[in-house]
């Protein structure tokens, strides 16, 4: 359903409403992204894609914890060469396809993005926490962020997105790493470096040992990157981290997000997407607000 | 849901490849659910409860030799159970097993039984050595068995059983199997527009076993074969990739 | 009660068990100490103590979310000066009581620790994430860490513990930068920065507008930077953050914590103390274990 | 549990320095538990629940006097209730009232009164003016009122009309006004052996509210007055800091 209330635009990019489909999350199939397409999302993004084949760590690679979930996938992936066909499928769902790609160095971020030629926006993934040379091991160095952000939007005819680690002492340099090195957007955040150990025996529970904490957990956290990122930035902010309820989209929006990124929170909810823009929806229309309004609202507040 | 600690209390030789394993624990499952058994150090992979407190393992690889290997005292990890598992309906069934596909549909067998359903069991092998589950399964209705040299009942596939039956005088089709036994089941059914009355359980590779990371999903429904499945109504996998491929750990699509 | 099976011996302190009270929680006053003891904790370390009185930060100061709680105190306390008194009672309670400490420069933290004659040791706080020129603003630079660690162990004639920030890219070069200056112990972790908007107004809640995360929504990334400290250090590592039952205690001490204090979860439990001691004892008894065989476990299972 | 939204639907000025609020929702609390009050981009404070839906404010610094100026339509944040509240027993009991103390002893005397208890209430002030609830406490049971100046009922302190009564007759004592207040009355009832049969519902500078960061525990038994109050048995007062000192927002004792 399309509601002119909850349409927005995003860097260039129409979307029927501001949830999104975080990468990682069922995003291994061309069928499964358009799944989540029919679910609501106004927009999905793929799985972590690179330039080989990579199997990922091994099992156990993720684990629900009381608050949140523990995951160490190792960015599995077809390589981008296999995942056009996927990426046409997706596209069938009518809804922009963000391709989210990791790579070591320019060179292999350009040659993902040359290979994929439908994708309606890229998302660095410059932030897995639990990968040896890519992700986060760039994603921490404003000076590569700034780099491979420039070679990527000098090599893409599409927006390009920067997903960022929270898990460094200042993020905002990095946001504002990628927003020299002409970002579109900055996504905010990834998951948080954590580790969970299996009492009876000792072994860390993880095939890869430790891991990436998401969902509800991580929530607080993200809000308050946004916030400074929002603060810093002249790009669109877009938030993700443990949301899972249309009040979590709020505070996130306030805190300056133009859109939500939704992962975790599938786990429990299937339907998340279609309920949280319905209660967004009626939250809008009932207090007289437009999406404008909140987006940053928390700012405005304070300079009060 | 970190693993629950289980210790094995008995190893059952059941065939030259597959054994049984019985832990201290009964997690709380309705038959086709799975559990993901983690053997530490090594892997962790998808199981169905064969037994209220047991997994049927065959030996086909790292982490199912090491399981077959264990012995009581030994423990593993256990997350689960998951899956939505078999709808439990009709009251003349039809149980279609081939090799280790029989681990989920003992238990099945059991709660029919106890329901008074009727039931027909067809089991199918490689070899007659390999039959899993015989005996348990002909104390839950009348059975055949099929294997593919011949060794033991019917030679050759199961489908071959099948025709031996009037299926119309069945209402509901059970079926675990490898992919293209399942396959040719499922054509089967539908040839006699029965493939609605059908459940399959379906095996992918297996990541998070709950739903999140996607590696399990199938074509073209886009549904997760460890949430959504593994059982599937026939009428949902007849035009689906079932027999046709899979994808591997890297997401690619493997031909059958 | 005192069982030989849960005693240890930390930094030269003698505990009765490995359980302490974390910095912050119910350490305002001597006589909340005392009733700590009764609880029974091994050990209490105080609220974070200055130079000069501070009123912390203003009010909500802290709210419970749905995981964990989130907090900026703003680290009020009355100055060192009026301490005195409070230990002076704290002490009553025979455990040892380690007092938190918190200034800007290295004169500051020696003139507290002079000043506070009657310490069992102190946690140096170089790790508060809400505070402007205290606490993070220092702990996240190794070579100030380094210096203020020599110069309070210079200073004090007992144990100097290091608490840290989980806010850094690398914890393990703080902690490094700790053990160089002659830490006898690192503690790990103080809150995660996080923050909570008010979706009714667009308000941050918290009077200082963001704080720190802590309880159980925090364990897991508290595991981790325990579990790579005890990897990289030669001193303990105490652990914090997020324990509530005895299975945290466990996991904690198996990623390598010699103990591990709780703070949060006494929202829920006055009797946390008591709870994960006897459960602990029991699980030592039962398996006919030693606290050692547990300390670091995660560790050697993956060398095997 | 983070802030929740209340509209002011009412503002009742009850004195010339005490209004009550009356908001939109419900807490459900009993009588004596509190609720932390936000008054944004200003501070968040305690405050008792003087009715089901409303609080009764005393204007005497910042956060007080927006609050008390605030308007149906305004609104607020509320966290809570918290806190223990008031034991109910009794069958003969007194309410002492000293100034905005009579806030967390209305809903008290209401309930009481529906249990059938027989209530005498002992309300002082200042000055007349601003004598609180004396109306809605006179339907409760029978009342007799005290000001500071003269300017109605007794003269003088409120320990001095307790004098006017045989306290041996009464089977709880119900306290709450300014702490000096408190004080004498615990002082009058330890006289009368009877401060084991008293609750006293103190006030202590709270930061959380919620029994974690400790700014509110009293000496010597480091009791948290937002968790294990703020009502409290009289004998566990006795030899407390009740009277002779609090701290304030950073910790330093401060004497009375
Ligand atoms: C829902 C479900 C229920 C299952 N129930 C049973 C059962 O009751 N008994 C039984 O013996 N087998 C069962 N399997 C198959 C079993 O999971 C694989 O045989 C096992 O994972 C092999 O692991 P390995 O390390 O020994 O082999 P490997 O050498 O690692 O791989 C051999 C093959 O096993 C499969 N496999 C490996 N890892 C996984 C994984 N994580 N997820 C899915 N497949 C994998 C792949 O097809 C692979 O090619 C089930 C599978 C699923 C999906
Ligand atoms: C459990 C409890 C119930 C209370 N119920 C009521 C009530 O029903 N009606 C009423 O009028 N007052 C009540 N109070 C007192 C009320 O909280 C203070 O009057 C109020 O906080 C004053 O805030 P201010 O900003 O207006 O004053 P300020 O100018 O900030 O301070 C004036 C004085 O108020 C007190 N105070 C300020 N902030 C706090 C705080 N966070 N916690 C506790 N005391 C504080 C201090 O003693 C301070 O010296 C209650 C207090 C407690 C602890
Ligand atoms: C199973 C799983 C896989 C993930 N894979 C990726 C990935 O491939 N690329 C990426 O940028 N982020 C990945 N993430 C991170 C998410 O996109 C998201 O940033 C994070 O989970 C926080 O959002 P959430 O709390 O809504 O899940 C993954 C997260 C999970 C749980
Ligand atoms: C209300 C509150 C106050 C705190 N004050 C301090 C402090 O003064 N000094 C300090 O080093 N840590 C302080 N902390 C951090 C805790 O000591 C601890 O590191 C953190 O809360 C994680 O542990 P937990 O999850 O068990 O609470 C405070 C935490 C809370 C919740
Ligand atoms: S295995 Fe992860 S979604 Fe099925
Ligand atoms: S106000 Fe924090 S413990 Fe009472």
């Amino acid at each position: 359903m399309t509601y002119p209330e909850l349409s927005i635009e995003l860097t260039g990019l129409e979307m029927n409403n501001p949830t999104i489909l975080a990468a990682g999350i069922l995003g291994t199939t061309g069928a499964s992204l358009k799944r989540i397409a029919s679910a609501g999302a106004g927009a999905v993004v793929t799985k972590s894609i690179g330039a080989i084949p990579e199997q990922g760590h091994p099992n156990p690679s993720l684990v629900a914890l009381e608050c949140g979930l523990l995951n160490a996938m190792g960015l599995p992936n077809p390589s981008y060469k296999e995942f056009n066909d996927e990426l046409m499928t997706a596209k069938e769902g009518d809804i922009p396809v963000i391709v989210s790609i990791f790579g070591s160095c320019c060179e292999e971020f350009c040659e993902i993005i040359e290979g994929l030629e439908g994708a309606d926006a890229f998302e660095l993934n410059l932030s897995c926490p639990h990968s040896q040379q890519y992700g986060a091991a760039v994603g921490t160095d404003p000076v590569l962020v700034e780099k491979i952000t420039r070679a990527a939007k000098t090599t893409a005819s599409v927006p390009i997105w920067v997903k960022l680690t929270p898990n460094v002492t200042d993020i905002v340099t990095i946001g504002e790493a990628a927003s020299r090195g002409g970002a579109d957007a900055v996504v905010a955040i990834n998951t948080i470096r954590g580790m969970a150990i299996d009492i009876y025996s000792g072994y860390p529970i993880l095939g890869n040992l430790y891991g990436g904490l998401s969902g509800a957990a991580i929530r607080p956290v993200a809000v308050k990157c946004i916030h400074d990122l929002y603060r810093a930035l002249d790009i669109p902010v877009i938030g993700v981290g443990g949301v899972s309820r249309w009040q979590d989209a709020v505070e996130m929006m306030m805190a300056g997000a133009s859109a939500v990124q939704i992962g975790s929170a599938i786990y429990d909810n299937f339907t998340v997407f279609s309920e949280i823009n319905e209660a967004f929806l009626t939250y809008l229309i009932s207090r007289d607000l437009i999406i404008d309004d909140i987006i940053g609202l928390a700012h405005r507040r304070v300079e009060q | 849901m970190i693993p629950v600690n289980a210790i094995i209390k008995e190893v059952i030789k059941e065939t030259p490849t597959i054994s049984t394993l019985k832990f201290d624990i009964k997690p709380d499952a309705i038959p086709g659910q799975f559990v993901m058994v983690w053997i530490r150090g090594v892997d962790e992979i998808p199981m169905a409860l064969s037994h209220p407190n047991g997994i049927t393992v065959q030996n086909v690889g790292d982490a199912s030799e090491t399981l077959s290997n264990m012995e009581p005292g030994d423990s593993i990890g256990l997350r689960g159970p998951f899956g939505n598992g078999f709808e439990l309906s009709g009251q003349r069934i039809m149980i279609i097993a081939g090799g280790v596909g029989a681990a989920p549909l003992l238990p099945l067998a059991h709660q029919l039984r106890l329901k008074g359903t009727k039931i027909s069991i067809l089991l199918g092998a490689k070899t007659s050595k390999e039959l899993l589950f015989e005996e348990q399964f002909s104390r839950s209705g009348e059975i055949n068995v099929a294997t593919d040299d011949g060794s033991k009942g019917y030679h050759g596939v199961i489908t071959g059983l099948m025709d031996t039956y009037d299926l119309n005088s069945f209402d509901m089709f059970y079926v675990c199997g490898p992919e293209m036994m399942m396959r040719a089941v499922l054509d089967m059914l539908h040839t006699n527009s029965l493939e609605s009355i059908s459940q399959f359980s379906l095996h992918r590779y297996f990541k998070c076993g709950i739903g999140v990371c996607g590696s399990c999903t199938i074509d073209p429904s886009g549904l997760r074969v460890c949430k959504d499945g593994p059982v599937f109504c026939g009428n949902i996998l007849l035009n689906s990739e079932l027999g046709k491929y899979h994808r591997d750990v890297t997401g690619k699509k493997i031909m059958f």
